[in-house]
């Protein structure tokens, strides 16, 4: 009883923070045309970001949180406005920078704090009992608690504010948008600077969940990948069931298979879903 | 157009400049040194223990050289440390070797941790006759066997910590009857599996699962899940580094698991209690070791590195003993064999049946179990981790390996 | 006259560079300073030549392929295994190793070539850490994470004439043996991409929907390339494997696709040659930087952005730039 | 004689409306056939089901007496259908030459491995293939621009261009869809003498556009709207036909 409560919070924390990144992976994409593959790198920084302020400057941890996701978030737009805008529509070099970034920000993060094992300090220690027996730690029932509130907000502000229009205008076509006065620069950069806010607090909370290492991003990347495909590009809803798929099987499918059976597996049915539907489960068809 | 071609030629003669550096930087040498070469991961995900390695050995080779280095049939030697990075891969590990072995012509190798980049590095090291000091090792058969005559253990052995560990459960907590396993899945599992469940009848124990977690775990929960379905009344970590112990002590706390919690290894138990969070992490032991310079049980010896990396680097960790230890190893054997002829000294240190080492005193074993004398024994601590986090040497234990 | 003096020139010229880089290359192990771990610096570049190129072939197709290694984990596994299991000669095993990966490509290939751009590079990039999550987990068969030991090396080739050449005791027959085969590598990619094959390759790759209305095959070509070029990898991933020795399956996953994405485009894709500077500039500097130890992939990321912002046609199309001005000043000069 | 292209019944539907339906249409050896009708009336979306790149919904299409009926496209174009788009596709970063030279794909059949070892053989085809293009080329009047790269020509040539790369597979059958859409003056004149040429070597062709001058070139014309045929005959059976001018300006009598 308690294990099946356990897995299936479990899965849905999993899943809140997946989101988490996967929405910025998804937001660049779609506004930029770009695909980010530093998004994991960000994460990473992010969460190692937050653990500076938590430790060195000694700011209570939802403090660190913000404060890591405000510096990646300037860090973002400035990527945006020297990097991404200078290397607009060359798909190729757009990528190999992403790689470099990886390069530069692992490196960066293995020759400054790497080297010492470290964790996040949690936003809220310690445990909470459900009924009897039940057990469960608050700080994944929080990590998934403010995941769900920025999932709640950033959808509000895509589908609801101007801004948000404005960035569904120029996902759709950029040139219209520009034609109808629309700063397209300005829009891609906030874009930017949101996902890796996003990405930030993701890695914020994962780095109290579990303990930090610089190549945390590589497997968050492919996670972040994973949903935006199985979802379909640009498909808000779709991150959301695709998230709860992939959180659901690496909370559920590790209890019965060995090793990483379950990683073969996810990806087994993200190809078969690319390959019977190559616009995602929710992706408009094209 | 123009310009773009001005600042291109620029950045290549920028690289052309950066080229010259480093080989001008390797020009100098000093006379009468004699060149050790250290195989750690400082990049990559086994880097987070081995740079530590790294330091021990740099600062152990400052101490050693400070005394006056080596005295080899009445010729002075001082000690240069040569550092490869083996990149946690084993490609990267087999070039380590390489230059190491062909470019920087070392006798001895101070080695690595991770299986296959043990192996990647003997396919090289072996052939080529040089002496490689592992840390550490997890007995997949293909990491020391008679075809490794140069291969030695001078770490603790992984088996070594296994009797131990058990036999303070049972003193400790005589109520636990079964107990489940949790290892990573790094190819040693099975016989580690073998190897606790031996051990553990002979204490009238009970291994209900064994559980092996890929090394790119992300979330422990449902490894812990799976370990814990079996109710057991205890869980024996084998094998494995902090940043995954931490984790999962942390979840079968989560969940709410009370029992004791032994991890038969040598992770820092500063640093599990920090990822695990101090205030729920006991009942825990491991054999790691205590920092506490105050501790009347410490050696001599690690009092010294404590100090030392303290003072070199700000911070000890204690992977810097391992460094420590290989150095003083090599030390030994030199101002024992009188030689740098490889055969010799692998022969002599054979047979040292009395060495020191950081832990205490030791002597040659693992004949039997390995085939090979190469195996360096001493002695193992059990260190607790209070309930209110705080970190307690119990005491040293000896062990023997046939 | 004076033009067709410059012409014939230019041409001796041409040959001229020509042999002395095959004479540079076929001596090498001769030269004075260069050791064992020289050559070894140099096989691995050759193994990664001939990977990038044929990954270059897949991308001339219009395919940007994102799970290269994982075809040749998928070589240098099946080798390695069967020359273990079996017993047979890694002379059979490799040519196995490299048919086995051609067969699966075709087949993944077929699949694959119903989905364009973005979401074929989705679909190999799945693919690949499929391909090497599997690896990872089925333990009984690759050795899991410790990794693949105790499979045969090359060993002894006695060779009629020649005599007994021992792979076992140095690296210089490794050396030319991968020189041999990146040289056969080499020309067939480049005849095939010079011949219709390769015109069809990349009039799909420019337009898809014009290709098939002048009756080209999209998912027959798109297959076609897929398949030679991880006939390739697989064949690099086999010799490497024997070479090394030992294989783990954390050489093969997405990182290291990724970087052989980086050498082939910081080459310069739109160049056949641009994936050899691209592999030569990227293995050999990081390698003389090794001394950095732990800083050294900065200067991996360095290079990488100087050719990023610096060199929009990477290293090749600098080079080209780099003829033209010095024919212009050579013109300058003649008139 | 049986007609070279005979399509029955042809219906597509996109979602709920169809965009064509129940088309019959038969074309004879030799001749221009015109298929004219305002826009969105359908006549791409009818090229685009007899080349293959749509699936009809109903309805069948027979070319030379064999069912090609949702085959794939380069089927369709092996088995001598050439045509052309509305738009200048081409391929953007070839010579005006290379893209006609790839055309020649079909003709003659060079396997992979010819060409992988380069045989004689193999070379003595692609230089036959080289002349062969440049004739297709001065047959286009685009024999000056044979080096300039497909992209940077203007968009007239462009389009001139892509008649030619149809003209290269040795298409039985030519389906130019708005040959003239687009081109100047002087441009027109040379696709319209380009487009006789083409017939008098004896390639059946059927054309969509407005222009009432390349209409004149059609042995027949058929008019569609809303997917439906709504007249055939000749040029001066339609010009005055009234369903014609409904269909056009919305009223009987010609403006």
């Amino acid at each position: 009883m308690e294990v099946l409560t356990q897995t299936i919070v479990n899965g849905i924390v999993l899943a809140s923070i997946y989101i988490l990144v996967a929405l910025g992976f998804a937001l660049i994409f779609s506004v930029m045309q770009v695909l980010n593959f530093a998004h994991g790198a960000i994460y990473m920084a992010g969460a190692y970001v937050c653990y500076f302020w938590g430790t060195t400057f000694g700011l209570p941890p939802w403090a660190a949180i913000v404060m890591s996701a405000v510096v990646l978030a300037v860090f973002g737009m400035l990527l945006e406005r020297f990097c991404f805008r200078i290397l607009e529509k060359d798909f190729n070099r757009t990528l190999m920078f992403a790689l470099a970034l990886i390069v530069m920000l692992q490196t960066a993060a293995d020759v400054t704090v790497g080297a010492y094992v470290k964790r996040v300090p949690s936003v809220l220690p310690g445990l909470i009992r459900i009924g009897g027996s039940i057990t469960m730690s608050k700080e994944r029932i929080i990590a998934c608690v403010i995941a769900v509130f920025l999932l709640l907000a950033v959808t509000l502000l895509i589908k609801k504010t101007l801004l948000g229009r404005q960035m569904r205008g120029v996902a759709q076509d950029r040139d219209a948008a520009s034609l109808h006065g629309i700063n397209v620069h300005r829009i891609a950069g906030i874009a930017f600077g949101l996902s890796a806010g996003l990405a930030a607090v993701a890695g914020g909370l994962m780095g109290s969940i579990i303990s930090l290492n610089t190549y945390m991003g590589d497997a968050m990347l492919v996670k972040a990948i994973t949903l935006v495909i199985i979802a379909g590009m640009g498909s808000l809803g779709g991150l959301l069931v695709s998230g709860l798929i992939v959180g659901f099987i690496d909370a559920v499918l590790p209890i019965f298979i060995g090793g990483a059976g379950s990683e073969v597996v996810a990806f087994a049915c993200a190809i078969v879903i690319l390959l019977i539907r190559p616009s995602g489960l929710f992706g408009q068809e094209t | 157009m123009r310009t773009k071609k001005v600042v291109s030629g620029v950045a290549i003669f920028l690289a052309l400049a950066l080229l010259a550096v480093p080989s001008m930087v390797s020009a100098q040498k000093a006379p009468q040194t004699l060149k050790i070469g250290v195989h750690a991961a400082l990049t990559g995900f086994a880097s987070a223990a081995e740079i530590h390695q790294r330091d021990g050995v740099l600062l152990t080779v400052d101490y050693v050289n400070q005394k006056g280095g080596v005295t080899v049939k009445g010729e002075k030697y001082l000690l240069e440390a040569v550092v490869e990075d083996n990149k946690s891969t084993a490609e990267g590990s087999k070039a380590a070797a390489e230059k190491l072995v062909y470019d920087h012509k070392v006798k001895f190798i101070l080695g690595a941790t991770i299986p296959y980049i043990n192996i990647a590095a003997g396919q090289v090291t072996e052939p080529a006759k040089v002496i490689r000091l592992l840390n550490y090792m997890c007995d997949t058969p293909e990491e020391m066997n008679t075809k490794t005559p140069y291969t030695f253990l001078t770490g603790p052995a992984i088996r070594a910590g296994i009797g131990p560990s058990m036999d303070y459960m049972t003193q400790k907590f005589p109520h636990v009857k079964t107990y489940s396993m949790i290892t990573p899945q790094d190819g040693a599992e099975g016989i580690l599996g073998a190897l606790c469940e031996k051990e553990a009848a002979k204490r009238g124990l009970k291994q209900t699962i064994v559980v092996a977690w890929p090394h790119d775990t992300t979330d422990f929960y449902p490894k812990v899940t799976q370990a814990l379905s079996t109710k057991p009344d205890a869980i024996l970590l084998v094998n494995g580094y902090e940043q995954a112990t931490g984790p999962i002590i942390k979840a079968a706390r989560e969940m709410g698991f009370k029992g004791p919690a032994a991890m038969a290894n040598y992770d820092d138990p500063y640093d599990i209690a920090t990822l695990a969070g101090k205030e729920f992490t006991a009942p825990f032991w491991t054999h790691g070791w205590s920092r506490d310079v105050n501790d009347p049980q410490l050696t001599p010896d690690m009092k010294e590195v404590i100090k030392r990396a303290q003072a070199k680097f700000g911070k000890f960790h204690q992977w810097n003993l391992w460094g420590w230890n290989e150095v003083n190893m090599v030390v030994q054997v030199l101002q024992k064999a009188q030689s740098f002829d490889t055969a010799v000294l692998a022969d002599t240190f054979r047979k040292m049946n009395k060495i020191e080492t950081v832990w205490g005193p030791g002597h040659m074993g693992g004949e039997k179990t390995y085939g090979v004398k190469n195996v360096v024994c001493s002695r193992v601590a059990i260190t607790e981790v209070l309930p209110d986090g705080s970190v307690k040497h119990v005491k040293w234990i000896d062990y023997d390996i046939p | 006259m004076n033009d067709r003096e410059k012409g014939n020139g230019q041409v001796i010229g041409r040959y001229g560079v020509v042999a002395v880089v095959a004479a540079f290359l076929l001596l090498l192990p001769w030269l004075p300073k260069v050791g064992p771990y020289f050559l070894h610096v140099c096989i691995l570049i050759l193994t990664y030549i001939i990977a990038t190129s044929s990954l270059r072939t897949i991308y001339v197709s219009g395919q940007a392929s994102v799970g290269h290694a994982a075809f040749m984990g998928i070589g240098a596994y099946t080798s390695a295994i069967l020359s273990m299991r079996l017993g047979w000669s890694p002379w059979l095993t490799i040519l196995i190793g490299a048919a086995g990966t051609t067969i699966v490509a075709t087949l993944s290939g077929y699949l694959f070539s119903r989905l364009r751009a973005i979401y074929f590079s989705m679909v190999t990039l799945f693919f690949g850490v499929a391909v090497e999550a599997l690896m990872r987990s089925w333990v009984s068969l690759t050795g899991g994470r410790s990794g693949l030991v105790g499979f045969p090396g090359i060993g002894v080739l006695s060779v009629p004439g020649i005599g007994e050449i021992n792979f076992a005791a140095s690296k210089t027959p490794y050396y030319y043996l991968m020189l041999l085969l990146t040289f056969f590598t080499l020309l067939v990619l480049y005849r095939i991409e010079r011949s219709r094959t390769g015109m069809n390759w990349m009039a799909i790759a420019q337009s898809p929907l014009v290709a098939s209305s002048i009756g080209i095959s999209e998912t027959k070509f798109r297959m076609l390339a897929f398949g030679v070029g991880c006939f390739f990898a697989g064949l690099a991933g086999a010799c490497y494997g024997h070479y090394s020795g030992v294989l783990s399956s954390s050489s093969f996953s997405l990182m290291p696709s990724i970087y052989l994405v980086i050498y082939m485009l910081l080459g310069g894709m739109s160049h056949f040659a641009g994936p050899v500077i691209g592999v030569v500039v990227l293995v050999a500097i990081p390698e003389i930087f090794r001394s950095l130890k732990e800083y050294a992939p900065f200067v991996f990321g360095v290079i990488m952005l100087l050719v990023i912002f610096l060199m929009p046609q990477g290293l090749a199309g600098l080079m080209q730039s780099g003829k033209v001005w010095y024919e212009k000043t050579f013109r300058r000069g003649a008139l | 004689m049986a007609a070279l292209l005979e399509v029955k019944g042809l219906t597509k539907f996109f979602g709920g409306l169809a965009a064509v339906s129940q088309l019959d249409m038969s074309v004879q050896e030799g001749v221009i056939l015109g298929l004219m009708g305002p826009n969105g009336a359908g006549k791409t979306t009818v090229f685009n089901l007899i080349t293959g790149f749509m699936q009809p919904s109903f309805g069948q299409i027979f070319f030379q007496e064999t069912e090609i009926t949702g085959k794939k496209p380069h089927i369709v174009a092996a088995r001598g259908i050439g045509r052309t788009f509305q738009f200048a596709y081409l391929f953007p970063d070839f010579t005006v030459l290379q893209n006609v030279v790839a055309s020649f794909h079909l003709d003659p059949k060079c396997g992979f491995l010819e060409g992988l070892f380069n045989t004689g053989a193999y070379r003595r085809k692609e230089q036959r293939i080289l002349s062969e293009a440049m004739e297709i080329l001065r047959l286009v009047g685009l024999e000056r621009e044979k080096d300039v790269l497909g992209k940077n020509l203007p968009h007239g040539p462009q389009k001139l261009l892509t008649m030619a790369r149809a003209l290269a597979i040795r298409p039985k059958l030519l389906l130019l869809d708005e040959p003239i859409g687009g081109m100047h003056f002087d441009e027109v004149n040379q696709a319209i003498s380009a487009i006789e040429r083409i017939r008098s070597q004896g390639t059946t062709i059927v054309l969509v556009e407005h222009n009432m001058r390349l209409m004149r070139l059609c042995d027949r014309i058929v008019v569609i709207d809303f997917g439906e045929k709504i007249a055939e005959g000749t040029y001066e059976e339609i010009k005055n036909h009234p369903e014609v001018m409904r269909a056009y300006f919305g009223h009987e009598h010609a403006p």
